[in-house]
């Protein structure tokens, strides 16, 4: 380890140099930053500056580099100096950009600027540069849970990417779902009739792939470990248990269909002439092996009429059957209803639907089933009540504005999915993942109608399987990012995700097997995986120091630390998202990591100048979530929208992050206030690092107790819920809530 | 006439819309509608004096088997052949047609609403045509105004007197034409002879099917 | 002459949309070398030019935040802009493209001070807000802009305003002598993300966008909701600026139609049900929306979002394709139809018409080689053959953002496999 | 040798003594000066217009058209079918699409063909006389001849139904067809804009629903009106009559004082052609369209 070398660049381009007396930051630099070295540059970023700066790392052994020009977001090409710890203080976007170019103005912006100097200088002496650890796993081989359409698309592109597959199936065959159907919605154009299911040629493509093990008739009984060292115990038929060394994982376990035996009204139970799509798939396979039409299973004979009816039990807002949408029901049962008239075009066959939905080229599907004489009429069905050997359908037809029914031998219920998700982990856990009501009671009836056995077996400190998302799906709550689980190295694949037909699940599925495979990859290197991605930084404990509180391994979002046989937080480093919520959460502060600590934090908090109380300076701190807070403000400096300069403002990575120790610091170093700015959280929460937001708050909540202890007015730590677009809106509220600091007597703590 | 409609009953027993699809000109088109309603909403005469049946109405009725109050509509004699429906149509459904293909197939069936003055028109336009091969404008006005008889086409031949006057003294209505003096074909004989083979043909045509 | 690391083991991506961006990055994640190439002046597509994203409604530019952040922290991509790939030789595995850089007039020095911009007066079409207002010819063309660099508008060049633009930069980062040039680099696969662009309005004539100034389209509302865009947010009608607080949403506007857009273009439902929360968060109660559809498509947990929005009492679903557009004296548009449920004729005057214009691929009319197959809708389809080029996001399917980047991280692993196999081949 | 010649299908409002014979008349004097030579086709018979349908089956109907077909080409080798009736126009020109795409019809028209003593081998185009107008000569040509251009006058082109939907100018939208009004600019007038253009006058259902019809004529001419039109012209016949007869049955019916002429497009190119108001037939206007009158007297 060379020794430590300090340098502090300061940049007089994009007017800085003529709005600022830099050459008092380079004093800053030189005395209250105690750097080794301090430059001054009119245009830092150029190629001439870059180079300097490069010179001083090869000739002058600098080590340690906080360069003063624009913010941490700007010019990121140039000042790329991945061998040294980098600081940037703002003094562009962050100075001069929000505050106007006046006489009285300058002395408050020179000041703002200096803070910001010699908080750079700070941060950068407490970071060192993560060396990256190579003791993480290395393992390559992918585990696929769930031998359907979904899991076998994994294995099969997993291993053409060159990479080894371990399947596990639960039954006796693979094909799943897809295996079931007599013939499977059309994939290509023209769309027009159902085609093979395409399951047999799959199953042949895995028996031939030297890549791909398969087990059948298997569960997964334990999952432990990490990404790229994961240990998994596969349960097999004769009882005994194979190990696998596994890198990472995909649960494509599918879905069941939602119970037709709840629907009651619909006739399901009372009389064989009611079934479910699962029902009609097997009364056209068994048509079609016996060379027979499809026949009525009350008497065997051949159906003459049948009805097929959309959303029973589905797109239900009483919230007594799913509330949401399969998606592919309405397809299926065009497929279905093709089953017959493909046969013969004299069967009448109906489609009940309120919205026929067939979005992308099922269009055409749609149009196919019209021209061979399926009708579509838009009612909704009351009643299904057995008539003989056949059926009688009440329904409202809506086009038509009129109750009316229809005698038929069959009735097909399009009941749809229920996801096989495993163990609702957050329905025990704390009152934080409590969905309302509203939002949580289908679900857990919908969770509660498949047999709830843990499908990974995770021996994880939070609970043994993936968290689940809406109403049971182990989906993403990210638009951008839909495969972002909460267990890193573990992604959901197919229906068990979200509604899907079996084309977006092959798509899915080749997705899952792409982020699987990055993450086996990165785990080896011990990078971090997605939002953080490549970060090599990782969290070290002092154990010495840890009073076994627990909070860390509570509260990790992404169930990366677990409790040694000690009861020592035992962190798991390739599961970690590198969120620093643990450090956030540590009340002894024993956490930390080489580039982000509460000591890189804190030092800067401390760097900053507090004026005493006689100068009407009052400080201001904000703590400002990097990804959506910061950017907000630094487009505010870059559309020139002004705000107060007292407040100074350092970067998190999330508010989960936020220690408070860092607050208290604050206000016992003379700080007049402390603003925290971080995303949104609850439902449509948009932290990045899940619960990262909402853990930081309900933290911060308790601050309030401390400001009383200090006597201190309760307002003067206040949290902003901000969205990156709040440029506009965010310098008001910055000033909004200066003026309020303002209207208080200065914090009694100044000059201790 | 009505035992060719209680025929054709009988012959599809409950299915309307097979029936339409093999007897309307263009019935095959009535099951591709997805009842979005842009035919009705485009039609003129609908604007104006609400009626019982608009295009896509009747093409769920059809399918909905309602036999009766289909042919009975007055629904397919609204259209003015302003083709509008037809070129609009997202399922490119010649709805201009196909309302005309089952107003032809009521009126042939003998279902055809009593009295329908478009049904009236047509049938009288068609009669004057055919007979000399070209329209003959003063006849084909006189048994238009007459259809409700000699009173009432009196008056409504006063209410029009000022046009009709007009058009005479522009020369556009030749009093001849009332004797039946005036435009006709040279060789109706052949013309007549070529009408009744091709109605036989098509009587034939549709006899031929829905009998499997 | 720019130049360009690439070789057999590079995965070219053409198209720096949301789909192109996560291609790139996924792969560039899992270690592969990455060519992304941009056509327009930054990267982010037309997910940058929405306001939000249903049913989340939180914003794109959060998402892009991160996907720069990944960018910028990783140096296996390339990124080309005002770049177009005109030629296509080879075939799998070694594959020779020819890409047409578009001069930007702005080096690499630009720090985006904003100097320039200060200094021309001539004024352009706003492309980034669909033309809806004007911007100077030398500009940053968002704030989440990148490169965050500027850029001079070639329809200066020449004229003293450009001089003026050389002369206000303090960092030599204009140069008015950029020239378009066309570079040749290898790639082992390619994946096509060239994304989507609306339906040409003026051809469903009969709602007469081309005829009625306040019959707009759903991605031009995206901008007058935007707080960033062209009326800071208001929703005012462009042809008297008044407050639209009566706003009909046409659903399927080109799309399942067979005289426009075989297809169900999937995101426009939920596009439009999304546009009545702006109308809600702009005006209240004050604020009312229709939405006249055929069939509601809120497909899969999307129909929480649906039954959300049918709960409010400001906005009215009329089950009717709106058969034709009209202008009252006020120059209030009109739309006539009929209720087809309960078969109710309506003529309802509005202050503005949305129309939800469905989705055509991008790709059309461009020169990819023939194993890339297209369905009659233009769509990239899957090739049975697996060659090196694979198609991503909407240029294959009409699909909203989150399937898009589905499609996009499937189509990664895709090139992956190509390259992977020559890496194996060249070991 | 005239540089065009064409089969004239004038049908049967288009004859002498019929209801458009003033059409008639000047679309021979158009021609006349534009030197197109129309022969009309032998003994010609009706087309059954599109308002027959409840009568006559689809193959007596088809039967009608197709011996047209047969006489023109028997009789007038090679040329193709130019209408000047847009009913005429639609009716063969729906005809010979569904003839040759219906094998089984073409089949028995063929066979009721035989009792007439005709048959047909290869069926000629079907032309609107504007089609020939633009399509074949174009706008320029058009221009040429024009002696007098209709300055200062105010026209509403209206288009109407059966020239315009299901088939058309090539080129031309449905919704918002231009070609009229660019002949009325070719001319030398101004074609007014007005949002009518396109509605149906009510075609035949003038006879059988005149309050509906009416209705609709009324919403036309009060739009020409309120956009500053003098004068509507049309391409078609029945528009021509029912816009123009029955404005004074509107009068009594809403009280309004319409007294709007109708013309044909043919007539105003007849008068810029320097034709007397004789050749432009403008003595067959119901409505007389004195302006014009006096603009061909000068």
């Amino acid at each position: 380890m060379a020794e430590t070398k300090t340098a502090a660049y300061i940049c007089k381009g994009c007017e800085i140099g003529t709005r600022l007396d830099t050459a008092a930051l380079v004093k800053t630099a030189t005395k209250s930053g105690k750097m080794n070295l301090v430059r001054e540059h009119d245009f830092l970023c150029s190629a001439d500056g870059v180079a300097m700066i490069q010179n001083d790392i090869d000739n002058e052994g600098v080590t340690h580099a906080a360069l003063c020009a624009c913010s941490r977001r700007a010019k990121t090409e140039a000042f790329n100096f991945p061998t040294i710890a980098m600081s940037r203080g703002n003094l562009r976007e962050g100075v001069i950009w929000i505050r106007p170019d006046t006489e009285e103005a300058r002395e408050t912006t020179q000041e703002m600027a200096e803070d910001y100097v010699r908080m750079a200088c700070a941060e950068v002496k407490a970071m060192t540069v993560p060396p990256g650890n190579q003791k993480t796993g290395s393992v390559k081989t992918l585990l696929v849970v769930g031998g359907g359409m979904s899991g076998m698309t994994s294995a099969l592109e997993a291993s053409k990417a060159g990479y080894k597959v371990v399947l596990v199936e639960k039954t006796g065959a693979l094909g799943g779902w897809a295996g079931k159907l007599y013939r499977r919605v059309p994939t290509r154009e023209p769309f027009k009739a159902p085609e093979d299911n395409g399951v047999a040629d799959m199953v042949a493509r895995i028996e031939a792939d030297s890549n791909i093990k398969v087990y059948l008739n298997a569960t997964v009984a334990k999952t432990d470990g990490a990404p790229g060292r994961f240990k998994v115990e596969i349960a097999v038929e004769s009882g005994n248990v194979a190990q696998e060394d596994i890198g990472a994982i995909i649960q494509a376990t599918g879905f069941s269909l939602y119970d037709a035996n709840k629907l009651p009204e619909f006739g399901y139970g009372k009389t064989p002439n009611v079934v479910d799509q699962a029902g009609l798939e097997a009364l056209a396979k068994a048509a079609a092996a016996e060379g027979k039409p499809i026949c009525r299973p009350s008497d065997g004979q051949p159906v003459k009429s049948v009805v097929f009816v959309q959303c029973a039990g589905q797109r239900d807002a009483s919230g007594t059957h799913l509330q949401y949408c399969s998606g592919f029901c309405c397809n299926t049962s065009i497929k279905q209803a093709m089953y017959f008239k493909d046969s013969n075009p004299d069967i009448d066959t109906a489609v009940l639907f309120t919205d026929l939905r067939t979005p992308g080229n099922g269009e055409d599907f749609y149009r196919a089933a019209q021209n061979k004489g399926v009708i579509f009429s838009k009612g909704v069905v009351s009643q299904v009540l057995p008539n003989g050997n056949g059926c009688t359908v009440k329904f409202k037809d809506l086009i038509l504005n009129e109750d009316t029914q229809a005698e038929v031998d069959l009735v097909v219920l399009a009941t749809g999915v229920v996801p096989n998700s495993g163990v609702n982990i957050d329905a025990a856990a704390a009152p934080a993942a409590a969905e309302a009501p509203a939002e949580g009671e289908a679900p857990k009836e919908v969770v509660a109608s498949v047999p709830v056995e843990s499908i990974l077996n995770l021996t994880y400190r939070q609970g043994p399987d993936m968290p689940q998302f809406k109403h049971g799906f182990n989906d993403s709550h990210f638009i951008c990012f839909p495969y972002e689980t909460r267990r890193t190295g573990i992604y959901a694949a197919g229906p068990v995700r979200r509604p899907m037909d079996i084309l977006q699940a092959q798509e899915d599925a080749t997705g899952a097997a792409m982020k699987a495979i990055q993450a086996m990859e990165n785990a080896g290197l011990g990078r971090a995986a997605h939002p953080r991605a490549g970060d090599l930084s990782f969290p070290t404990v002092r154990l010495e120091g840890c009073t076994q509180c627990k909070r860390c391994t509570v509260e990790c979002p992404f169930g990366a630390i677990d409790e040694d046989e000690k009861r020592f937080p035992l962190f798991n480093e390739s599961r970690c998202r590198r969120c620093g919520t643990c450090m956030g959460a540590c009340p002894v502060r024993v956490i930390s990591f080489e580039n982000y600590s509460v000591n890189t934090v804190g030092s800067q908090i401390k760097a900053v100048d507090v004026p005493d109380e006689f100068s009407e300076k009052p400080r201001i701190l904000i703590l400002a979530c990097e990804n959506d807070a910061y950017p907000a403000l630094d487009m505010a400096g870059m559309n020139r929208n002004e705000y107060d300069p007292f407040v100074r403002v350092i970067p998190v990575r999330c508010l989960g992050s936020v220690n408070t120790i860092w607050i208290t610091d604050a206000l016992n170093g003379g700080y007049d206030g402390v603003m925290l700015m971080g995303c949104k959280h609850g439902d449509e929460y948009q932290c990045h690092f899940v619960k990262g937001s909402e853990l930081g708050r309900y933290r911060l909540s308790k601050v309030g107790d401390t400001l009383k202890g200090m006597n201190l007015e309760t307002e003067r730590v206040h949290d902003v819920e901000v969205a990156i677009t709040d440029i506009a809106t965010l310098p008001q509220k910055i000033n909004d809530y200066a003026a309020l600091i303002k209207s208080f007597p200065p914090s009694p703590f100044k000059g201790f | 006439m009505s035992d060719l409609n209680q025929e054709m009953a009988d012959r599809y027993k409950n299915n309307f819309l097979k029936e339409i699809e093999e007897q309307a000109e263009m019935g095959e088109w009535v099951k591709m509608c997805m009842q979005c309603g842009l035919c009705s909403g485009s039609c003129p005469t609908n604007f104006h004096s609400g009626w019982d049946h608009p295009p896509q109405e009747i093409f769920m009725l059809i399918r909905a088997g309602k036999r009766e109050e289909v042919l009975n509509s007055q629904g397919m004699y609204m259209c003015t052949s302003c083709y509008n429906c037809y070129v609009r149509c997202p399922r490119k459904v010649p709805v201009t047609h196909v309302m005309h293909g089952i107003a032809e197939y009521a009126y042939r069936i003998g279902r055809a609403p009593k009295a329908q003055p478009t049904m009236h028109l047509s049938k009288t336009f068609w009669t004057n045509a055919t007979k000399t091969g070209r329209v003959n404008e003063v006849q084909l006005t006189q048994s238009l105004y007459f259809k409700e008889g000699i009173g009432a086409g009196i008056k409504k031949a006063m209410e029009m007197q000022s046009e009709a006057l007009g058009l005479v003294k522009a020369g556009r209505l030749n009093p001849m034409e009332a004797l039946g003096m005036g435009h006709k074909c040279k060789d109706i004989k052949g013309i007549h002879a070529m009408l009744a083979k091709a109605e036989e043909l098509e009587a034939r045509n549709k006899a031929a099917k829905g009998k499997e | 002459m720019t130049s360009v690391v690439a070789t057999n083991q590079t995965i070219l991506v053409v198209g720096g949309g949301i789909s192109g961006m996560t291609a790139a990055l996924e792969a560039a994640e899992t270690g592969k070398q990455v060519v992304l190439v941009e056509k327009n002046p930054y990267l982010g597509g037309r997910t940058v030019q929405l306001y939000r994203y249903f049913p989340k409604m939180c914003h794109p530019t959060c998402g892009l935040e991160i996907n720069l952040r990944r960018l910028k922290a990783n140096p296996r991509i390339q990124v080309l802009t005002l770049a177009e790939v005109t030629g296509i030789t080879g075939t799998k595995g070694a594959y020779s493209v020819s890409v047409k850089l578009k001069p930007r007039y702005v080096n690499s020095n630009c720090t985006a001070c904003g100097e320039c911009g200060k200094a021309v007066s001539t004024e352009i079409d706003d492309e980034f807000n669909y033309n809806l207002g004007k911007i100077k010819a030398a500009y940053l063309p968002s704030n989440m802009a990148y490169p965050q660099r500027y850029v001079i508008d070639p329809s200066i060049i020449g004229t003293p305003d450009a001089d003026k633009a050389k002369a206000a930069c303090k960092y030599d980062a204009v140069n008015l002598d950029d020239q378009e040039e066309t570079i040749n680099l290898s790639a082992g696969a390619i994946v096509w993300a060239t994304g989507w662009k609306p339906y040409d309005a003026e051809k469903i004539v009969y709602y007469g966008y081309d005829r009625f100034p306040n019959v707009i389209t759903n991605v031009e509302f995206e901008r007058l909701a935007d707080p960033h865009g062209p009326t800071g947010g208001k929703i005012l009608r462009p042809s008297d600026g008044k407050e639209a607080k009566n706003i009909a949403f046409i659903q399927c506007a080109g799309s399942r139609d067979e005289n426009h857009l075989r297809h169900c273009s999937r995101f426009c439902c939920m596009g439009s049900l999304k546009q009545t929360h702006y109308v809600q968060e702009k005006y209240g109660d004050e604020g009312k929306s229709t939405i006249y559809f055929i069939d509601i498509r809120a497909i899969d947990r999307f129909e929480d979002f649906y039954q959300k929005v049918k709960a409010n009492p400001n906005v009215t679903f009329v089950k009717s394709k709106v058969a034709r557009i009209t202008e009252d004296k006020a120059g209030n548009p009109v739309c006539n139809g009929v209720n087809t449920e309960g078969y109710i004729r309506y003529a309802n005057a509005h202050d503005l018409v949305v129309l939800a214009l469905g989705m055509e691929p991008a790709v059309k009319g461009v020169n990819i080689p023939a194993e890339v197959m297209s369905d009659s809708s233009g769509f990239l389809m899957a090739d049975p053959a697996n060659a090196g080029i694979f198609g991503a996001g909407c240029a294959t399917n009409a699909l909203d953002v989150n399937r898009a980047v589905q499609s996009a991280t499937a189509a990664a692993l895709r090139a992956i496999q190509v390259v992977n196999k020559v890496a194996r081949a060249e070991a | 040798m005239a540089r065009k010649e064409y089969a004239f299908y004038p049908g049967c409002s288009s004859q002498k003594g019929a209801s458009a014979s003033n059409y008639l008349v000047s679309v021979q004097s158009m021609c006349k000066t534009l030197d197109i030579k129309m022969t009309e086709i032998p003994d010609w018979n009706c087309c059954g217009a599109s308002v027959s349908y409840a009568e006559s089956g689809e193959l007596p109907r088809i039967a009608m058209n197709a011996r047209n077909f047969a006489l023109a080409e028997t009789n007038l080798p090679g040329q193709e079918i130019v209408a000047t009736c847009a009913a005429c126009w639609l009716g063969s020109r729906e005809s010979k699409e569904r003839l040759e795409h219906n094998s089984q019809l073409l089949a028995d028209t063929q066979t009721a063909l035989k009792e007439a003593g005709l048959q047909i081998k290869a069926i000629p185009e079907i032309r609107h006389m504007v089609e020939v107008l633009i399509e074949d000569l174009g706008y320029d040509e058009l221009a040429k001849p024009v002696k007098k251009p209709l300055q200062g006058m105010k026209f509403a082109g209206y288009v109407g139904c059966q020239t315009n939907r299901p088939f058309g100018i090539a080129g031309e939208s449905f919704e918002n067809p231009m070609y009229l009004d660019k002949l009325i600019e070719t001319v030398g007038g101004e074609a007014v804009k007005y949002d009518q253009k396109v509605t149906c006058c009510g075609g035949a259902l003038a006879f059988s629903e005149p309050e509906k019809a009416q209705a609709q004529i009324k919403d036309i001419i009060e739009s020409a009106y309120d956009n500053g039109a003098e004068m509507l012209v049309t391409p078609c016949p029945l528009c021509q009559a029912n816009t123009e007869v029955y404005q004074g049955q509107i009068n009594k019916k809403y009280g309004t004082k319409f007294n709007m002429p109708v013309l044909y497009y043919s007539q105003l190119m007849t008068l810029a052609y320097g034709g007397s108001s004789k050749e432009a037939g403008l003595n067959g206007n119901v409505i007389r369209a004195s302006k014009l009158e006096q603009f061909a007297g000068k």
